[in-house]
């Protein structure tokens, strides 16, 4: 299938980069749930949940996200957005915005636990979208 | 927000990209905008295009507001 | 230890002064007097708490003059320094549950001070303050008195004294849109199957979670005569003028804007622009037409299409999906604008 | 099926040199249980301890739970893919050891939660908090990668979980509970006017320490199926679940699961218990598209009046939760779900990630942003290195009085989405 892994996980990117589309936003999660929520505005459509069920928002700082594209309206306008998209990346922010703020995490040990959690949570996406 | 102001005794219409999540706050005259950065516009177009185009979706508006309706109704075109 | 000090707020008929005839009697204060139901609370409140003075008002008077009645009072609750306000309890009359709920949310927002009422669960009062207040739930009648103080001055005592307060269904009061945890005396999967059965024989249940609101306004009839009729324009698009003079938050906001349009015939970047989080502002605040179309709306007034475009507009950041604030806002909005003689509404989102 | 279940009562453990159960006291010989870990040649070595109800004890981070049990009779043996065959299970009769679970601590990566207090305001809220736990924290040969170490641990509880089980072998039980379904047609001969009631229960598959696995089986690659609600009491469904503490379901609790126990219970009297119905929560939309529309054709092709849907986690399962409640409903099958909340550390936001207007009938667990206060407690099985690390604490956590405050999520079981606790919110 068409689609794109948007990630701010480098070691997302390094797994696929060679094999699938990958856009890296070099920032935080919210950062990348923005760009997809833009995205879909914009007609993009989601082909996993935003929210990963037990690493709570912004808890880890990373996340992967499968889109594909939406078909362009003849006019020169963008594809008409996908409203369960809509829906699920609108409940995806309010959901990050209600926890509270942590300092960031720096142990590198840490971070690398939760790239690792992010990028297995991605392959499992992945294995489904390449069926 | 749009149940509150019908509950007020006014009619209301909602302009609204996404028109499920219309039907689910509960709208009841809705009309279809054009894309969730500027539901009443087109940039791609020039200014007098787009203005004509607001215009098609403004007056739809009204027509919607000028009709019974029972229960929702999403007005195409 | 000291006594609990309480000012209790009643209206003329419990005052005993009179009923409807009577009900544009002004505010009194009666200092170190217990009167009508004051009397029941003061004996359940034994040693702990006592009643310092009785504020009694008619409820038209209150409805009437609510600016003036409400900063009377104010200054002589501030003045009194109670640990705690009780208003009520009102039962399902209207006028005075309104009066209850208003006093007593206004003596906890503005001087900080414990309050509390109680009233029947449809009084109107109920819906606007539950969440300003304590409301404890009480019968629809007077009847329900005996049941309503003793509830209350339980509540009272514990409320006054900085004790816990439970979730609502444990203390009785009415819930405040708040989530408070609590321990059932049923484990969680042998309620399920509880509301499974009840479900199931189409008994009565209650959900321990409410759904957002789902429910359905009837459609109002038809504009019959567009020519002559004001249209006033509502965003949840978040158009603000430039600068976001009410500084609207990007999401979840707290408030809504109100803002004139008097004279303004086309919006642009230099006027206004979005004070919306939730999407990519660029083409908002290149040309805030594209969200709030008051250029073409002003062309179809000149033109006589509509008659009149609502020399104020309505602004707020909404999300799409429903939220209690916005429901809030939607019914301050619709108030407004049925006050101002609006004949319809056309609101736009993003 | 038919299964009767042996309770054994434990109501002690102490370590000894000879294992054995005697009058109600387990005496376990460490180094008997040893080697079953260590066979595993991942582990380079594992410490066990005991906490007692009652303690100044704190076990943390908390990885799985699990009751030890054994199959006396019938086909197969408990903890089928893991422990024993695949034979299918559920029917026979299975002793099991009431009051004491094996835990399993350790940590595995930085961020994985799990508070067990034995004692204070934090046992109030986790049901492990009363049973006699036998604790393995388990170390990892140098090097190890994270998915390895987790497979590693989980398989050796379950191990350790059979091995302490077999002792319970010829013993007479204390009480015994006897458990039986009908096939469908035997249950509607047999009870022609009772509801036809199902248990949809979802499982957590997500990927990484997200897992549920059935039979041995990772079920994010099941289609939702059909089993009878006595295979879990033999451990058919175990968890590989390690974050989410507050709402994730250990093996203990799919063993003892609450849910099905209290249908059980009115079973034959008020309502016909059908199946327990299994289905995931994947990432991956059209699996969750896939997976609910499955479940929803299941409940109508069983002809069930209604059925308890719980699920396990927040956030994305929400999504497959209300999925699957508004699709069972468009079927005409009533629907009770299971669930608990984020509404915010005040309460204040909305308590779950998705919404619907068909979910009616909702029972919560509580909100697990609640902050509570623990006390420093004197002995520590694990290491509280962690601690600030995990969801719902923050850098302050671990204050300098030794206190910790939390958000109810880090502690075990606190509002678990299977009903086994009795919190609550309104």
């Amino acid at each position: 299938m068409n689609y794109y892994i948007l990630t701010n996980n480098s070691q997302a990117k390094e797994e696929f980069e060679q094999t699938h589309n990958v856009r890296f936003v070099d920032g935080k999660l919210i950062d990348v749930l923005i760009t997809a929520r833009d995205l879909i505005n914009n007609g993009a459509v989601l082909l996993s949940h935003p929210l990963y069920g037990s690493v709570k928002p912004n808890e880890t700082p990373y996340r992967s996200i499968l889109l594909r594209e939406g078909k362009p309206q003849a006019d020169g306008l963008p594809a008409p957005a996908d409203p369960e998209s809509v829906r699920l990346i609108g409940n995806a922010i309010s959901a990050f915005e209600k926890f509270i703020d942590k300092k960031e995490v720096t142990d590198p040990r840490l971070l690398d636990d939760f790239q690792v959690v992010d990028l297995s949570l991605l392959r499992s996406a992945v294995e489904s979208a390449d069926l | 927000m749009v149940k509150e102001l019908e509950r007020a005794g006014l009619p209301v219409v909602h302009v609204c990209t996404v028109t499920p999540i219309s039907m689910t706050v509960g709208a009841n005259r809705i009309v279809p905008a054009i894309a969730i950065p500027h539901p009443l516009g087109n940039p791609a177009l020039d200014k007098e295009e787009e203005k004509k185009l607001r215009r098609k979706l403004v007056e739809k508006a009204l027509r919607a507001l000028q009709t019974e309706v029972d229960g929702q109704k999403v007005f195409e075109d | 230890m000291a006594k609990i000090k309480v000012v209790h707020y009643i209206n003329q008929f419990f005052a005993g002064i009179g009923g409807e005839e009577k009900a544009d009697t002004p505010a009194e204060l009666h200092k170190g007097e217990v009167i009508g139901p004051g009397m029941a609370f003061n004996t359940g409140f034994g040693d702990e708490a006592e009643i310092i003075a009785t504020i009694v008002c008619g409820d038209s008077y209150f409805n009437e003059n609510i600016d003036a009645a409400k900063a009377e009072i104010l200054g002589w609750v501030k003045d009194l320094a109670p640990d705690l306000f009780i208003a009520g309890p009102a039962f399902n009359a209207g006028r005075y549950g309104v009066a209850c709920g208003t006093i007593a949310a206004a003596v906890h927002e503005e001087l900080g001070i414990k309050s509390m009422t109680g009233m029947y669960v449809e009084n109107p009062g109920a819906d606007m303050y539950k969440d300003k207040t304590y409301i404890l739930e009480t019968k629809d009648s007077a009847a329900g008195m005996r049941a309503a103080v003793k509830k209350m001055t339980a509540f009272a005592l514990k409320y006054a004294k900085g004790e816990k307060i439970g979730a609502s269904c444990e203390d009785g009061y009415m819930n405040q849109g708040v989530r408070v945890n609590f321990f059932e005396k049923e484990r969680g999967s042998k309620r399920a199957v509880d509301m499974l059965i009840a479900k199931l024989n189409d008994k009565p249940f209650t959900t321990e979670y409410p759904m957002p609101d789902f429910d359905r306004v009837e459609p109002n009839p038809a504009v019959k005569d567009m020519a002559h009729a004001t249209i006033a324009l509502v965003t949840s698009g978040g158009i603000v003028p430039k600068g976001n003079p009410d500084h609207i938050e990007s999401s979840s906001a707290s408030k809504f804007g109100e803002y004139s349009i008097a004279g303004v015939m086309d919006l642009d970047d230099a006027t206004f622009e979005t004070a919306h989080g939730g999407y990519d502002p660029v083409y908002a605040n290149e040309d805030a037409d594209r969200v709030l179309p008051v250029d073409v709306l002003r062309d179809l007034e000149k033109e006589g299409v509509i008659g009149k475009l609502h020399e104020k507009y309505y602004a707020t950041v909404g999300n799409g999906t429903a939220v209690a604030s916005a429901k809030k806002y939607g019914a301050e909005i619709g108030k407004r604008l049925v006050a101002d003689g609006v004949d319809a509404v056309i609101l736009t989102s993003t | 099926m038919r299964l009767e279940l042996g309770k054994i009562n434990i109501t002690d453990i102490q370590f000894a040199k000879e294992s054995k159960i005697d009058k109600g006291v387990l005496y376990i010989n460490p180094d008997d249980l040893k080697p079953v870990v260590l066979e595993d040649e991942k582990i380079k070595d594992v410490v066990f301890d005991i906490a007692k109800p009652g303690e100044s004890v704190r076990i943390t981070p908390v990885k799985d739970v699990i009751e030890p049990r054994v199959k006396v009779e019938g086909k197969g043996g408990v903890f089928p893919g893991w422990t024993s065959k695949v034979d299918t299970v559920g029917s026979g009769k299975t002793m099991a050891l009431k009051g004491m679970a094996i835990v399993t601590a350790g940590k595995i990566v930085g961020f994985q939660e799990g508070i067990i207090d034995m004692c204070g305001v934090g046992a109030q809220y986790t049901p492990f908090s009363k049973t006699l736990n036998l604790c393995m924290v388990c170390e990892p040969v140098e090097g190890l990668k994270q998915h390895d170490y987790e497979a590693a641990v989980r398989k050796a509880g379950f191990r350790v979980a059979a091995k302490v089980g077999e002792l319970a072998k010829g013993l007479e039980a204390d009480e015994t509970c006897v458990y039986e379904t009908q096939g469908i047609k035997e249950g509607i001969e047999k009870y022609p006017d009772l509801p036809r009631v199902g248990y949809v229960s979802m499982l957590q598959t997500q990927g990484l320490l997200h897992d549920t696995y059935v039979y041995g089986v990772d079920a994010k690659k099941i289609i939702p199926t059909i089993m009878s609600p006595t295979e879990a009491m033999d451990g058919a469904i175990v968890s590989g679940n390690c974050v989410s503490a507050c709402d994730k379901n250990p093996t203990y609790i799919h063993q003892n699961n609450p849910v099905i126990e209290d249908l059980f219970a009115q079973h034959g009297k008020t309502l016909n218990f059908v199946c327990q119905i299994i289905t995931n929560e994947n990432v991956y939309l059209a699996d969750k598209e896939r997976s609910s529309n499955m479940t929803a054709k299941l409940c109508r092709m069983l002809d069930l009046d209604g059925v308890i849907v719980t699920q396990e986690g927040f956030g994305n399962p929400d999504t497959d939760l209300i999925m699957n409640c508004k699709k069972i409903e468009a079927e005409g099958v009533k629907t009770v779900i299971v669930t608990d909340e984020y509404a915010g550390r005040d309460g204040k936001s909305q308590s779950l990630a998705d919404a619907d207007a068909a979910a009616d009938a909702v029972v919560t667990g509580g909100n697990a942003n609640e902050v509570v206060v623990l006390p420093k407690l004197d002995k520590v099985i694990g290491t509280l290195d962690y601690v600030n690390k995990i969801a719902g604490a923050s850098e302050d956590t671990l204050r300098p009085d030794g206190t910790l405050e939390v958000e109810l999520q880090v502690i075990t079981g606190a509002t678990n989405e299977m009903g086994f606790g009795v919190l609550s919110a309104r």
